[in-house]
C-alpha cells in the first residue's frame, strides 16, 4: 500500500477522537506522533463519572482505549500543547507556542472542545453563590465525593437543572445548540434521585433534544422511574437567600405563567465552546465563522480542511460531539490520512 | 465573546460635563441635584454646566404612550443641540430613564443613519437648530462612582454604626433603565451593576444581596400615573421590601429618581394599608439617592440637602452614624423660619 | 392601623405566580400510584387536541394533567374535566401510552370530595 | 395598512421582535406577567404569527397596556429581542387606528394625554409641584403634602432660582424654549396623535 514506510503522521489530541485516530492509524501499519498538552490519554474523560444513555463507567471505556495504544507505532510526546501547524517543504511542521516539536507527512486535529465558562451567564450567578455549579463539576462530585452534595449535613430537598447554559444564546454570541447537555441533564438529574430519593429533581428545558441512540429511552426512564421532574422553560434568573439556597425564577411556558422554586443544588447544563487550544493552520483559516469550530472542506464527504492538503479534523473539534461519536470520527479521519498518504 | 459582565467597566469622562436635569429628582429630591453640582464643583474640582434652556426629555410621556418616538428624539437632539452650542461633548443625565432613552436613542440612530437625518430635519424645522452626538454620555451615579474614593478620603462620616462599628447593611437599588436597556453602558453591567455598590464599599458600608435584588421598584410608568392602577406599582415594591427585610437592612440607596421615590413612599403605603413594616425596632427603612449618599458622607447638612422631603424619616439613621443634625431646622424655610410640619410618621428608637 | 384609608387601588397580585415551595401535590402523589405511566407525559397535546369535549373550549386534558403534576389546580381550573365525555380517544393516540380515560376517571374519583366541601351546591 | 406591515413599519421592529425560541425568560420576570394575565412571550408570538384579526383583537384590548414599561425582558432574551419594546409599537398602532378606545385600560391614554402630555408643552417638565394634586396622590403622604401646599416656601430653601428663569432647580422653561417644544410637538406628529387620543375617546 504506502511505498515509503516512513511516512509519520501525527495526531494532536488524546481524548477519545485522538485515541482512536492514532490507534486506527497504528493498526494500519503507519507510525504516529501522538501529542497532547496534558500528561495522560482520555481528555476530558479522565474527570467523568458515568457515560450515558447506559451509565457506563467512564473509567472503564478510558482503560479500554488505554489497553489500545500500547502499541510500538504509537509514540507518546504528551505534556505539550501544539497550536499551530506550518508548511515546510511538503513537510507539515508542528508548533508548541514559537518551538518547533516535529514534523509529519499528515495531521490529524482533535483537540476537542472546552466547556462554557458560566460565569459570562451572569444572571445564573455561577462564580457568585456557592449552591451553582456546572455539569462538569457535578460529574466531579459524583465521581469522587458525592458526599460533598449535601445540603447543611443533609440530603438536599430541591435541585434544578438548567439546560441550554451557553447554548442557543445571542447574549453571549454562541447561536448553536451542544446537543449533549440535555442528556447529560437527563443522566445526571437520574444520578441525584438514585443518590437522594427524597429530593425533587427538576430540569428546566427550552427543547429537549434527546438525538442519540437510547436517549429518549433514557429520558422517558427519568420521568417515570425516577420521577424527575421537567419544566418548558428557561431560566430567566438565580439569586440567593438567607440561608444560602437559591432562588429560579423562569416561565413554565407549558401553562403560560411564570413560576419560582427555591433549591439547594443549580446545576448549569453548560454547553460546548471551541478549545483555546485549538490548532491554528498557518495562513488559513479553518475555522466556521459563526461558531468558531474547525470546520471540514466538505462536511458530507469527509474530515478534511479546506485548503490543507494532509490535514483533517477528527472530534468535538469540528462541534458538539458525544463520545461514540468523536471515536468514530477519529477513525474515520485516519483512514481519510492513509488514503492521502497512499494517492499522494 | 463578551466579557463577564461584572467586570465591565465604561468610559466616563473626566471632566467638563453637560448636565441635564430629571423631572422626578427636581419634584421629589429638590436637594439633590444641586447637591450633585456643589459636589463636583467644590469637592472635586470639577467644570459642569447647566443651560437653562434644557426641557424635559419627554421620557415619562414616550413610556406613557403619549409622546412618539420620533418627537422625543427630535427633544433628545434639541438637547444635544444646546450642549454643542455651549461648547461641551460630555453628558451627565440625572434621570435613569432620560440616560436609557439617551442611550437608546443613540444605539438607533448608530444602526438607522436615516433616521439620525431624518430627527437633524426635524429639529431644523422646528428651531434652526443643529446638533451633535455626545462624546461621553453617563448616569450621575457614574460620575460619584469614578469620583467614590475621593470622595472616600475627604469624607467627614463613615457608613458605620458608631455604637457597634459595623458597618451599614446597605440595599442598593439600580432603576431598570440604567443598565437593563444596555448593559455595555452601565458599570458592571446588567445583572449586578457595580455603580452602587462601588459607593456603598468605599465609604465604609456593606452591601445586602438578596433575591429580589434585581427586580423592578414598579413604577410602570402608566401602571402608577393613572390612580386604580397603582396597585401593580405597590405590589412590586412590596416584593422588594419583603425580599430585604429579613436582612436588615439600614437603608436603601437607589440612582433612578422614580425608584428612590416609590421605594419611599410605598412603604408608607403599605404601613398604611397592610400595616407592613420592613425596617428594624418597627421603623421603616431609609432611602437615599447618590447624591444624598455622597453628600451625608460628606458631611453637608441633612437639611440642606433634603433629607427632610423624604416620606421615611431620617434621624434614626442620622444617629445610627453619628451624623449632627438639628432637629429644629428640619421644616424651616431659607431663612429659617418655621414653615409647618407634615403630619408626623411614628418613629421608634430601637 | 390597616384600611385606614382608601387610597384608590387594590394591593393584590402575585398570585399568577406558580409557586414550587408551596405547591400542593397531593393530589399527584396520590395519582402517581393510582395510574400507570403516570409521569411519562411529554407534553404533546395529542389528547386535548383529539378531545370532542376540548374542541368547545374549556377542558384542556394535557394542561389539567400537567397542572396537576405541578401545583393542585383550581376548583374553577378542576371543574372543566366535568365536560369529558370519557370517549378515550385521548388513550388512543398518546405517544407515550398513558391511560389517559382512566387517569380522568381517577382525577374526578380523587377530587369529588374536594370539590363538594369546597362548593357545597355539587 | 394592515396592522402587521404598520407594525413591521416601525423603526423599532427590527431590534424588538426576531423569531422567539418560547423559551419564557422574558415572562419570568416581567413584573407584569406576575401581576395580570399577561404573558409577553406570548405577545412576540402573536405579532410574528401576523394574523389580522388576532392583531387587530390584541390591539382592542386590554393585553397591551400591562406591560410597565421596566425593560428587564431586554437584557435575557437569547435571540436579542424586547417584548417591552414591541408593545411600544403595538400601543402606537392601536392609537393610530383608534382601536386604543376599544379597551378600558386603552382609553386611559386620554388621561395621560391630558396630563403629562400637556405638563410637557406648558411647564417643560412631565411632571410639575404644583401638578402632583396629594388629593389624587394620597400614597405620596403627608410630606409630599406639606412641599406641595409649601411648594414655594420648600422649594426655595434649595434654590433661590425655584419657579424663576435661569437656571437651577425646577426653574421656570423660558417662553422660547416652550415655542421650540410646541414646534417639535408640532412638525414630529405628536400633536396629530394627541388628536386622534382626543378623537378616539370621544367616540
Amino acid at each position: 500500500m504506502l511505498e515509503n514506510e516512513n511516512h509519520r503522521i501525527a495526531v494532536i489530541g488524546a481524548g477519545p477522537a485522538g485515541i482512536s485516530a492514532a490507534v486506527t492509524a497504528a493498526e494500519l501499519g503507519i507510525d504516529v506522533d501522538w501529542y497532547d498538552k496534558a500528561d495522560q490519554i482520555g481528555g476530558k474523560l479522565n474527570d467523568y463519572y458515568q457515560l450515558f444513555p447506559d451509565r457506563t463507567s467512564a473509567m472503564n471505556v478510558l482503560q479500554e482505549f488505554d489497553n489500545l495504544t500500547g502499541t510500538a507505532r504509537i509514540h507518546k510526546h504528551f505534556g505539550k500543547a501544539i497550536n499551530h501547524i506550518e508548511k515546510n517543504n511538503g513537510r507539515l511542521v508542528l508548533m508548541s507556542d514559537h518551538e518547533t516539536v516535529g514534523s509529519a507527512d499528515s495531521v490529524i486535529v482533535a483537540t476537542g472542545f472546552d466547556f462554557f465558562d458560566a460565569r459570562n451567564k451572569e444572571e445564573f450567578g455561577y462564580g457568585m453563590y456557592n449552591q451553582v455549579i456546572t455539569s462538569p463539576e457535578l460529574e466531579q462530585k459524583l465521581k469522587t465525593n458525592p458526599d460533598s452534595l449535601k445540603f447543611d449535613g443533609e440530603a438536599p430537598a430541591n435541585i434544578a437543572f438548567v439546560h441550554c447554559v451557553g447554548s442557543r444564546d445571542q447574549q453571549i454570541g454562541i447561536n448553536y445548540c451542544s446537543r449533549l447537555c440535555c442528556v447529560t441533564g437527563i443522566k445526571q438529574a437520574i444520578e441525584m434521585r438514585e443518590l437522594f430519593p427524597s429530593c425533587r429533581v427538576v430540569n428546566f428545558y427550552i427543547d429537549l433534544r434527546a438525538f442519540g441512540s437510547g436517549y429518549e429511552e433514557l429520558y422517558r426512564e427519568a420521568q417515570e422511574k425516577h420521577q424527575v421532574q421537567f419544566i418548558r422553560g428557561r431560566v430567566s434568573e438565580a439569586s440567593e437567600n438567607q440561608q444560602h439556597r437559591i432562588v429560579l425564577k423562569a416561565e413554565d411556558t407549558l401553562m403560560g405563567r411564570p413560576l419560582k422554586i427555591t433549591v439547594d443544588w443549580v446545576v448549569l447544563l453548560i454547553g460546548m465552546v471551541p478549545s483555546c487550544t485549538q490548532v491554528q493552520v498557518a495562513d488559513h483559516q479553518c475555522t466556521d465563522q459563526e461558531t468558531g469550530f474547525l470546520k471540514a472542506a466538505n462536511a458530507f464527504t469527509g474530515h478534511r480542511l479546506d485548503g490543507q492538503p494532509g490535514i483533517f479534523m477528527a472530534g468535538a473539534c469540528g462541534g458538539p460531539m458525544s463520545i461514540p461519536e468523536a471515536a468514530a470520527s477519529g477513525k474515520a479521519a485516519a483512514t481519510e490520512a492513509l488514503q492521502y498518504l497512499i494517492n499522494r | 465573546m463578551k466579557q463577564y459582565w461584572k467586570d465591565y467597566q465604561k468610559e466616563i469622562a473626566d471632566d467638563n460635563y453637560f448636565y441635564v436635569r430629571s423631572c422626578i429628582r427636581q419634584n421629589f429630591f429638590p436637594g439633590a441635584e444641586n447637591l450633585f453640582i456643589d459636589i463636583l464643583k467644590n469637592k472635586l474640582g470639577k467644570t459642569v454646566f447647566e443651560d437653562a434652556e434644557h426641557t424635559t426629555c419627554t421620557g415619562i410621556g414616550y413610556h406613557t404612550d403619549v409622546v412618539p418616538l420620533e418627537t422625543t428624539m427630535t427633544v433628545i437632539a434639541r438637547q444635544f443641540a444646546l450642549m454643542k452650542e455651549k461648547g461641551y461633548r460630555n453628558m451627565i443625565a440625572s434621570c435613569v430613564t432620560s440616560f436609557g432613552l439617551y442611550s437608546e436613542v443613540l444605539d438607533m440612530w448608530k444602526h438607522q443613519p436615516e433616521l439620525k437625518e431624518k430627527i437633524a430635519g426635524y429639529l431644523m424645522e422646528a428651531t434652526g437648530r443643529t446638533f451633535e452626538e455626545p462624546e461621553n454620555m453617563v448616569h450621575a451615579s457614574d460620575i460619584l462612582y469614578k469620583y467614590r474614593n475621593e470622595i472616600a478620603s475627604i469624607a467627614k462620616y463613615k457608613l458605620i454604626n458608631k455604637t457597634t462599628g459595623e458597618p451599614l447593611k446597605v440595599v442598593d437599588h439600580i432603576g431598570c433603565h440604567y443598565a437593563k436597556t444596555f448593559p455595555e453602558r452601565g458599570v458592571g453591567g446588567s445583572e449586578f451593576p457595580q455603580v452602587l455598590t462601588g459607593l456603598i464599599t468605599a465609604w465604609g458600608g456593606q452591601t445586602v444581596d438578596y433575591p429580589e435584588r434585581r427586580h423592578c421598584c414598579g413604577f410602570g410608568f402608566r401602571n402608577y400615573l393613572v390612580q386604580p392602577n397603582r396597585g401593580y406599582s405597590i405590589s412590586q415594591s412590596k416584593i422588594k421590601l419583603e425580599s430585604m427585610k429579613p436582612y436588615e437592612p439600614d437603608l436603601i440607596i437607589a440612582n433612578c429618581p422614580g425608584c428612590s421615590m416609590f421605594l419611599d413612599r410605598w412603604q408608607y403605603t403599605l404601613e398604611e394599608t397592610e400595616g407592613a413594616v420592613y425596617g428594624t425596632c418597627g421603623n421603616k427603612i431609609p432611602v437615599f439617592t447618590h447624591e444624598e449618599l455622597a453628600g451625608l458622607v460628606l458631611g453637608y447638612d441633612p437639611w440642606e440637602i433634603g433629607l427632610q422631603t423624604h416620606q421615611v424619616p431620617v434621624e434614626a439613621l442620622l444617629d445610627k452614624i453619628g451624623v449632627e443634625y438639628n432637629p429644629d431646622l428640619k421644616y424651616t424655610d431659607r431663612q429659617g423660619n418655621l414653615i409647618g410640619e407634615p403630619e408626623l410618621i411614628n418613629q421608634h428608637v430601637c | 392601623m390597616a384600611g385606614k384609608r382608601n387610597f384608590g387601588f387594590d394591593i393584590q397580585g402575585g398570585g399568577r405566580q406558580i409557586d414550587l415551595d408551596h405547591a400542593d401535590t397531593s393530589l399527584a402523589s396520590e395519582l402517581k400510584d393510582a395510574v400507570n405511566a403516570w409521569s411519562a407525559c411529554i407534553n404533546c397535546g395529542s389528547c386535548a387536541a383529539t378531545c370532542p369535549s376540548g374542541q368547545n373550549g374549556g377542558l384542556n386534558f394535557r394542561k389539567l394533567h400537567y397542572q396537576i403534576r405541578l401545583e393542585l389546580p383550581t376548583l374553577q381550573e378542576l371543574s372543566t374535566l366535568s365536560s369529558c365525555l370519557l370517549c378515550g380517544k385521548c388513550q388512543l393516540v398518546c405517544p407515550r401510552g398513558i391511560p389517559t380515560r382512566y387517569l380522568s376517571i381517577q382525577i374526578m374519583q380523587k377530587t369529588k370530595h374536594y370539590v363538594r366541601e369546597n362548593i357545597p351546591s355539587v | 395598512m394592515e396592522i402587521l406591515r404598520q407594525i413591521q413599519a416601525d423603526p423599532r421592529y427590527d431590534e424588538s421582535c426576531r423569531s422567539c425560541l418560547n423559551c419564557g425568560v422574558c415572562t419570568a420576570i416581567c413584573p407584569a406577567a406576575g401581576y395580570f394575565d399577561y404573558d409577553p412571550r406570548k405577545i412576540v408570538n402573536l405579532v410574528r404569527e401576523g394574523d389580522e384579526t388576532t392583531l387587530t383583537e390584541i390591539i382592542s384590548s386590554d393585553l397591551i397596556w400591562y406591560c410597565g414599561q421596566c425593560m428587564s425582558c431586554k437584557p435575557r432574551c437569547p435571540r436579542g429581542n424586547v417584548p417591552g419594546i414591541l408593545i411600544q409599537i403595538l400601543r402606537t398602532v392601536s392609537i393610530n387606528s383608534g382601536l386604543f378606545a376599544k379597551s378600558g385600560l386603552g382609553l386611559q391614554q386620554l388621561v395621560l394625554k391630558r396630563g403629562i402630555g400637556h405638563n410637557i408643552l406648558e411647564t417643560g417638565y412631565c411632571i410639575h409641584p404644583t401638578r402632583v394634586d396629594p388629593a389624587v396622590h394620597p400614597e405620596q403622604g403627608p410630606v409630599w403634602e406639606w412641599m406641595s401646599t409649601n411648594a414655594d416656601q420648600v422649594y426655595s430653601r434649595f434654590d433661590t432660582g425655584y419657579d424663576k428663569e435661569g437656571p437651577g432647580l425646577l426653574r421656570k422653561i423660558s417662553p422660547k424654549a416652550l415655542g421650540e417644544l410646541d414646534r417639535i410637538f408640532d412638525v414630529t406628529g405628536c400633536k396629530e396623535l394627541w388628536r386622534k387620543i382626543e378623537d378616539g375617546a370621544a367616540k
